[in-house]
């Protein structure tokens, strides 16, 4: 949970689609404690989040479609002098694909680009199986 | 929520705005909004994006399926004065050929 | 932190004004999922939530004012088919009066007000001092 | 962010109208708004509510002050139109009576 930055801000909420919504106003606010964060870092940064956010509410949870409660999601957002940060955490099903295998698909293709944009806004971006939790955590390298 | 605002110039072009975040939510609506217009046989159409604030992979979905449906009717679908947001998406995911992002909305249709 | 709640949506924050916003920003979400809440119920679950936070970010935080860094808070919210009810914790210095006396002031007064208002829009407003945090809880019972 | 508009009536009363979420950073502007009105020798004032969405204790210091300093320099404030959200704030505060609120910006100083 990007230990060590005071200023982090961090979220649990149900894995909804409405919770997206509340995830930019996280980022706003992170952006309003931290206005020298160049532009172009907080729109990469933004677009990488909302991605892995919508796979987790539209993918993570697919096959086990039952138990609609216990679907959770927490995030944690932080900002440094020299990185942006993000880690996500769920309780879903485990990714089935490999993040080394993800590319970019075929220019007319209607879906599929979720990951690899994600992949090509940050500087790095990890997934983690860990105790039956999902870890992802992303992060830019500032240029701004 | 995000808004769409259809209008249509006197070449009978079409011309979407979204307003906000074309994200999940909004590119569900947004590819309802296209599939309308080339449903009517307004296949030229323009997307104003001058107050998209983000785009997202399922926005771009959208545009590309608009696309896809406009030229198959025999129309074409173009991308008008994208933001910051929306042009390094476009940037990022090398679709900038593709939807080749117009400086105004007049003269989006005229190559 | 509300257990037993899966529609709970919990954020940790440092403890200044601004986050003022994303609470309230939190609570909308909470009305989102939950649209059969009265308007009435929502109004002074609502007021009570922002009146303890902004005395957190006012008051908890005072004499201690040389490390801004490690001064966060933590919430959670949640719906229940009975009740609306938000947890708060923060590591600030421990309240300074008991609220059994706490009191409406003077008409003319123009402070004061705010813990006499949130005990009066809430059924329920408990304090504690535990582990060196201080613990809020409120609890609306729902009217609508 | 909360907006203040201020408009002046054709009988010299001032109009202050906070839209939006009238809390802690919003009340201190607020008490400069009306601070500088009364200063100004504008000790009329009707504050009005309709688009006041959410009223704090903070938002009521401001008010209370306002009132004071209109009546010290001999005039009044009055709230106009209050929301649900202020209405439960005046009444849970018992202050509907120091500051009862109009249901018009018009009459607000009929009285
Ligand atoms: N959080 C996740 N949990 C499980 N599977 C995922 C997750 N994210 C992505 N995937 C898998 O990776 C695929 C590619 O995802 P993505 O690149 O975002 O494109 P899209 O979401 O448009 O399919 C998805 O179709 C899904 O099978
Ligand atoms: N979270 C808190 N931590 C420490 N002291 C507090 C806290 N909340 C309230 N107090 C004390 O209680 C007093 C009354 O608070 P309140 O009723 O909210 O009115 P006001 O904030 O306008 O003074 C404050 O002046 C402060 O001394």
């Amino acid at each position: 949970m990007t230990e060590g930055n005071d200023g982090r801000l961090d979220l649990s909420a149900p894995a909804t689609p409405e919770m997206m919504g509340l995830v930019h106003a996280v980022l706003e606010q992170l952006w309003e404690a931290h206005d020298d964060v160049a532009a172009t870092d907080r729109v990469r940064f933004e677009m990488a989040v909302i991605e892995i956010l919508g796979n987790i509410v539209e993918h993570a949870y697919e096959i086990d479609s039952t138990d609609t409660g216990s679907r959770r999601f927490d995030v944690s957002v932080a900002a440094t002098e020299t990185e942006l940060v993000a880690s996500f955490g769920d309780n879903g099903l485990p990714m089935s694909i490999d993040l080394s295998d993800v590319a970019m698909p075929d220019e007319l293709a209607e879906s599929g680009r979720g990951l690899a944009l994600a992949m090509a806004a940050v500087d790095d971006l990890s997934y983690e199986r860990e105790n039956g939790r999902n870890l992802w955590r992303l992060t830019c390298t500032r240029k701004g | 929520m995000i808004e769409f605002a259809v209008e249509t110039t006197p070449q009978g072009i079409a011309v979407v705005r979204p307003q906000g975040r074309l994200n999940m939510a909004a590119a569900r609506r947004l590819k309802e909004v296209l599939d309308g217009l080339v449903g009517d046989g307004r296949n030229r159409i323009v997307v104003d994006m001058e107050e998209t604030t983000f785009l997202d992979s399922s926005g771009l979905g959208a545009l590309i399926a608009g696309l896809k449906s406009a030229r198959q009717a025999g129309g074409d679908l173009r991308v008008a004065r994208p933001t910051e947001a929306v042009r390094t998406v476009f940037s990022l995911t090398n679709l900038d050929r593709v939807l080749k992002p117009r400086d105004t909305v007049e003269d989006a249709f005229d190559d």
